[in-house]
């Protein structure tokens, strides 16, 4: 995103976009997946890139020929229905999951009912009976669409802050 | 300097258990056990580096790990590749810490020393005012991994220098590398970097659970079956062959109730057909065309897979290799990489790739549940019910699957004895006993170090 | 609370009751209690359940029948008191703590002078010398009034991500 | 396969020491005696698992944890309490991972074999078509913790098949038990579930402190003194009588200077009097009506309070229980149990349950400056100068309260030895001592290992 | 601060503070020093003390002599440069670092185009193939000045919550 | 319980390779090692715990570490300074947990116990109603560490009453600490608290780093030359004296190509020039008008560099000293002090604070780069190349700079030997040697456990 911040953005918007954000949180946290699955469009371009380790300075750092997520609306879905079985594991019984959202920087977009939206994010997670808290961060450059009044997300780039992940697996969204 | 054995009593009970196909569950997680793992299978065994595809010019180098040796792996000047140890010899810091890149020259952050692409310590700081005769510099190059060999693209390395050739250990498996990674013209390539992230898990199970375990799938991955993608025959994994190798190799070949995958050579596009009948013999060929999946392992910390997923018209075959790198005894770092024929069109390989991150991976639908079970062994490993070494709790895993009722089946044409269902814990109980011949070998080092 | 994003809060009630949430965060983590506790009304329901975990899909894993915290005013001042002795020594050397509070919505509530208010903590603790640093985290579920114009929580539920605690001790507030 | 042992000379020192009322204090959180513990201590003792209430009909099941075993405890179909080892018989999978619930199949999300209440093995997904005759199914149900015993409602496992019955090994302190638990039509009932967090202490240090150590109120808890809520008398905690029992086990009766609690029966609602006096002897009922707070525990990790709380007019009284959890040399899971009576009124239990939270458990402000004192005995054992084994710095904690001059108080009408005061090292001497008896007892385990 | 949340802040104000922040947050985390330094005055103070833990009830324990940054624009400016040599190693393969800022307070300052900002801090760090994380965490008390309509930070002091440091060095600005 | 000592063959090795100027990598972060470290190291040698200057009052005190042992340094009602072990001596709780502060009397929250300035303890509560004549207060005092000596206003501790003296133990060192420590009139103070942090190192990498090796500079540092900071003759830093000392300690006089720095007595204030001079011998006086930096250590732990910063007309001199306390084998709590002349102006003082943080201690920018190679040592040192005994990868760090043709500078005026460069192993190789004839001296202690 640029680096001036531009003003342009009404606070009306961007209260709604960050409402937005920490609603989907809360489907996610409190597993409401097929709910938070309506927050995103149908076109929805969902990716998450890994995050390597590079020498040199004023390099780039975040891959671009691997990836941990590379979604549409479909595998998302998928993916969504999955939590909804009986036997998701993984899932079962639920860890408890937690999605801080911090930083959010709101810009007007390319098209006028879009905007770009940059968030931090730091995930926590707790399961079972267990005492070690796993953990992921980093960051998020969403693209956020106004579809009939209702604000959804058409595009997320998840970027990790860590090249070797250590949460147990990752079957969290984020 | 404390002296770590298996003494002779504990070494029949662990002999005698095999042999009736338990194996005692104090062995998984034991903290001793490990340490002795470390010195006498990761330091014996070959372990996996990098496919040739992942350094495609002079210079280009990947970081990578033997458990805990750290390893610089770099295609030199003449377009060899070479292994290090990823560690200067001036004072043994780590050379370097990038994943991959390319250079001509590395060097240290800590003095300067650096070393060319074949490992020779090429510049010392001030070398001629500092240093005098004694420091001969050709007695300070990089150290070499003892053993570097590859197979149809697979680099491998070995700590042993005495260690058999790759091709030997490799075996009976060669057959099937030839049939995975050798059907298409210019072989396999792999996309990107490999998946890496923390599981709770010990190597042996995972290497038990993806090589020698297809029946897991039923209930481990039914959610699949809740979902329609998988068929409600329990038995829908087990039709097919598990083949057991030398050195605890296996593979597990995979077909359907039909013995035949609802689709020829695992949903490949049909204008690649003619090219794997022409690369493979007219067994692989025959095999390949039936098969539904193929997953297996070499030992010890080697497996993978090679599925096929998607709905008809559009299916997608991968092939996914993974290494457990052993962290501690309840943790394991896992590197996942993704291959796929480098002939295939691009577009099928970039919906390849997408169909292996949703079920392999840590983002794999599939694999997410295994994690979860990996972790469940490890978090009750401490049991004293579980550790009790007189196995006065019946504590003893159970590997009895086809222990005495399922014969070898001589019509399979792959090298290995072949079963004829991969519902059989034949590969866990070789892959067990493979480890206790290891851990009991009398090593010299063992000798001296008492 | 509801899932669509209700609009008709202002955003200046919006700024004044997050400001709350922060003030109330600072005044814990700099020893204020006595000035923290002026923030709640004297009506106050201060409930933080247990954290379960549940085999099944769709249940409920937040314990009905057990919990950390159920006070009133009243208790809460005297654990307040309590700290301003000289020998509560679980605070004396006083620890360093820190509130984060993420993830802020608010919604109209069901009397007109009061709001819902959804909040995440990430709660972070040091203690003397020691290197390892503790945590707990969760959501909080509030209900902020205005009293003669100023605002005050008048109850909130804490809900703790896990089931086991990791802190050495729950000294602290949230 | 490392060889740990106390050697001789040690143990020499530690009985000498002791006898003089002194504690070594290496041994506090020395890591292979913390090895010996998990060994010679917790899997030869009766450990408490949980309350008959907490299991009401058939099919309630809760999980829990002896030290690393995980323990499933269920409420079979003829209402008989049953505990197993929480562990898949075959691989060793967690079983059970929630906290509580009902069901009446357990089954394994690895290969989906299933047992019911009774622990029996009923379902091995195509266990006809894939195992043969030496899969013996009635051979492999769940483990069952090798002893199940409960008194007054209060439910304990041992892993020691050999191990004394659970009423020998309470012995006099069920005279206790009968009064504490007894006392009410219809015992006590837990309500919820026990509050769990991780404490910086060693298992040793906190039982020491709970069971044995009123001592420690009048500076621990001294804050409650400055707010006025108890007495200035620094001796306010010390009036009444500490009981030693057979097998370390003990319990503190706290009265007060007049020899009476200022309300009777623990300020228990007066309509619950008579029943008191009915159910227990007169000597338990003069107890009762007369203590201020009972506190002691059952060795080796369950300690208990009752005591009152709150102003007159509002006092109440509760039972609670708690399980101190090795999770290693210095860290203790705590399990905190509130106890009620069944009988009493249901605001009284609510307001009790208030009144628990304001005091106990990891909010409860007397115990949260106990975590404070757990802690840095823990956090600077380590010292040199503490674990130094030759004693060169007079590194011996100090038990010489009450040694020579504390009488037994023969007039004490419960079993058990009575002293005078609750001021007294006397219980936690014999605690250690037995916990060196405990470490020193030879058992053939150890020996064939060596 | 003050303890009362002053009312005349304006949202618009605030939002553009608060931008400042998340600016300065995102510079940082993707390695643009120098575009950070533009958001520091030329007579920015930059302190960081230490934090000690000290015995009693009431007490202050930021340290009053003793500190890990006291730095002028000058010093900064040598700390960032030094940043963009190739001999940099302590983040030559850079690290990948996230600072999330949260609790955010603005207030009026002494001089009417400046203002008083309290906000706090979580830094996270991830290093090589490295999988222990690093953290710091605390809090910032700002004075950020509007020059031409540009927001930037004239005076910040650090307050860490640990005595002792638990990063492997202090490389980063907070 | 478990014995851990290093086997004469290992010994043997270690002398041999160490003789040929080369050091055994295994040996870095051996776990087994570490342990005899902390027995044989740092349980026998001094160790630095505080500067004068930081106790000014009586009752002034401040809490420290030696190694695992928390240490409470009081200034008593005479101005004496006292050391004892912060642990309470009835149950072992940490008396003290704040870093600095003033008082009297020290007292327990656990029971209570007081403590006055000499240690005596002088309060007990309820002692003479619940103590019987066995109690005998005055053995009950604070536990002193068995040594306290200074020097210079240096304070330290050892835990061996066996020990030779401070003076004898600091031996040729005392030299160096008069000219740096000695040469203005009321010496140095100490400014604010040690800054403190954990880093990824083993101590013998980081004394050795600082103690003795300027050869790094010229690469670590790297990026001051880049800048236009220091010179780009990658020997600028080897110029000048390295000079090896008793117990192995040594000291780095670094000056520059034209054995004088640009600066006369490293730029300290014009005005304070004579009484550098009235202060000391004129050979000291001479070195300090022509060192640029001087930076080494006192074996085992303590390190420090006097260094100049800054322009032509704003330069900073000043002297940090740091302990390496280990955590492990490999972390470090590094604890940083910054000391100045404490004649010098104020204003001086604190530029010269805020030229120290912009090189020195966990923001310095000099430091940074230290901590990067060393955390790149101790992540790498599991590598079974690198730890394997038997040495057949080569596995030996180097220490040949120097060996065989840099001969000792007899000129030299001060004491120790003096080689006529800084690029030199000869102090490091001292430092090992030392470090292996103290792991073998046998302790009586080491025998009766065993
Ligand atoms: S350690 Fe690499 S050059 Fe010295
Ligand atoms: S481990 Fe439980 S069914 Fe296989
Ligand atoms: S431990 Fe200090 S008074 Fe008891
Ligand atoms: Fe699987
Ligand atoms: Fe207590
Ligand atoms: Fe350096």
């Amino acid at each position: 995103m640029s680096n001036e911040v531009k003003a342009h953005v009404s606070l009306e918007v961007k209260d709604q976009i960050t409402n937005l954000l920490y609603q989907e949180a809360y489907f996610l946290d409190n597993r409401m997946y097929k709910e938070w699955l309506e927050l995103l469009t149908d076109d929805i371009k969902y990716k998450m890139p890994l995050r390597e380790t590079v020498e040199g300075v004023n390099i780039d750092n975040i891959s671009v020929d691997s990836a941990f997520y590379e979604e549409t609306k479909a595998s998302l879905r998928t993916r969504v229905n999955r939590l909804y079985t009986k036997s998701a594991w993984v899932e079962n019984p639920a860890t408890r999951q937690r999605h801080f959202i911090t930083n959010v920087v709101v810009e007007a977009g390319d098209h006028e009912d879009e905007y770009k939206v940059r968030s931090y994010f730091l995930y926590k997670r707790s399961r079972g009976s267990t005492t070690d808290l796993e953990e992921m961060f980093g960051q998020r450059n969403d693209v956020v669409r106004n579809v009939d009044g209702e604000w959804k997300v058409c595009s997320r780039t998840i970027i990790p802050d860590q090249a070797v992940i250590t949460t147990m697996n990752m079957s969290m969204f984020l | 300097m404390i002296k770590r054995e298996l003494d002779e009593k504990l070494i029949q009970q662990l002999k005698e258990k095999m042999d009736e196909g338990l194996l005692p569950q104090w062995v998984i997680t034991d903290p001793d056990i490990y340490e002795l793992e470390k010195e006498k299978v990761f330091s014996k065994t070959w372990q996996f580096l990098a496919h040739e595809t992942e350094l495609k010019e002079p210079g280009n180098y990947v970081t990578r790990w033997m458990v805990n040796d750290p390893i610089l792996l770099v295609k030199d000047s003449k377009g060899e590749i070479k292994a290090y140890l990823n560690s200067c010899t001036h004072r043994g810091t780590q050379l370097c810490t990038a994943d991959r890149g390319k250079k001509k020259t590395f060097s240290c952050p800590y003095h300067g020393w650096s070393y060319n692409l074949d490992g020779k310590l090429i510049g010392i700081v001030a070398g001629n005012k500092v240093y005098g005769e004694e420091m001969c510099k050709d007695k300070w190059g990089l150290r070499k991994v003892p053993r570097l060999e590859s197979y149809q693209g697979m680099i491998f390395g070995c700590l042993d220098p005495e260690a058999e050739s790759l091709e030997d250990y490799l075996g009976e498996m060669k057959w099937y590398f030839d049939m995975m990674l050798g059907r298409s013209d210019g072989g396999m390539e792999v996309i990107g970097l490999p998946q890496r992230w923390v599981a709770k898990a010990n190597w042996k199970s995972t290497a038990e659970n993806f090589a020698a375990d297809p029946y897991h799938v039923q209930t481990t991955h039914r959610s699949t079956v809740e979902m329609g993608i998988s068929p409600e025959d329990p038995l829908y994994a087990g039709y097919g062959h598990q083949v057991v190798m030398k050195n605890a190799h296996g593979i597990n070949v995979i077909t359907s109730k039909t013995g035949r995958s609802r689709t020829e050579f695992q949903g490949m596009p049909k204008e690649m057909w003619p090219m794997f009948q022409r690369n493979l013999s007219p067994e692989q060929a025959d095999i390949l065309e039936r098969v539904t999946v193929f997953v297996g392992g070499v030992y010890p910390n080697l497996s993978f897979v090679s599925p096929v997923h998607g709905t008809e018209g559009h299916l997608h075959n991968y092939l996914n290799f993974r290494v457990w790198r052993p962290l501690g005894p309840d943790k394991v770092e896992v590197w996942c990489w993704f291959m796929i024929d480098k002939a295939a069109p691009e577009e099928y390989k970039a919906d390849a790739y997408r169909g292996y991150l949703g079920s392999f991976g840590p983002t794999g639908t599939l694999e997410q549940d295994d994690t979860e079970t990996w972790a469940r062994i490890v978090e009750v490993s401490g049991a004293s019910m579980m550790r009790d070494k007189e196995l006065n709790y019946n504590n003893l895993s159970n590997y009895l699957m086809g222990f005495s009722h399922v014969k070898q089946d001589e019509s399979f044409p792959g090298p290995g004895v072949a079963y004829p269902t991969t519902y059989c814990d034949a590969l866990a109980r070789r892959m067990h006993e493979h480890w206790l011949e290891l851990l009991t070998v009398e090593t010299s080092v063992k000798e001296e170090t008492k």
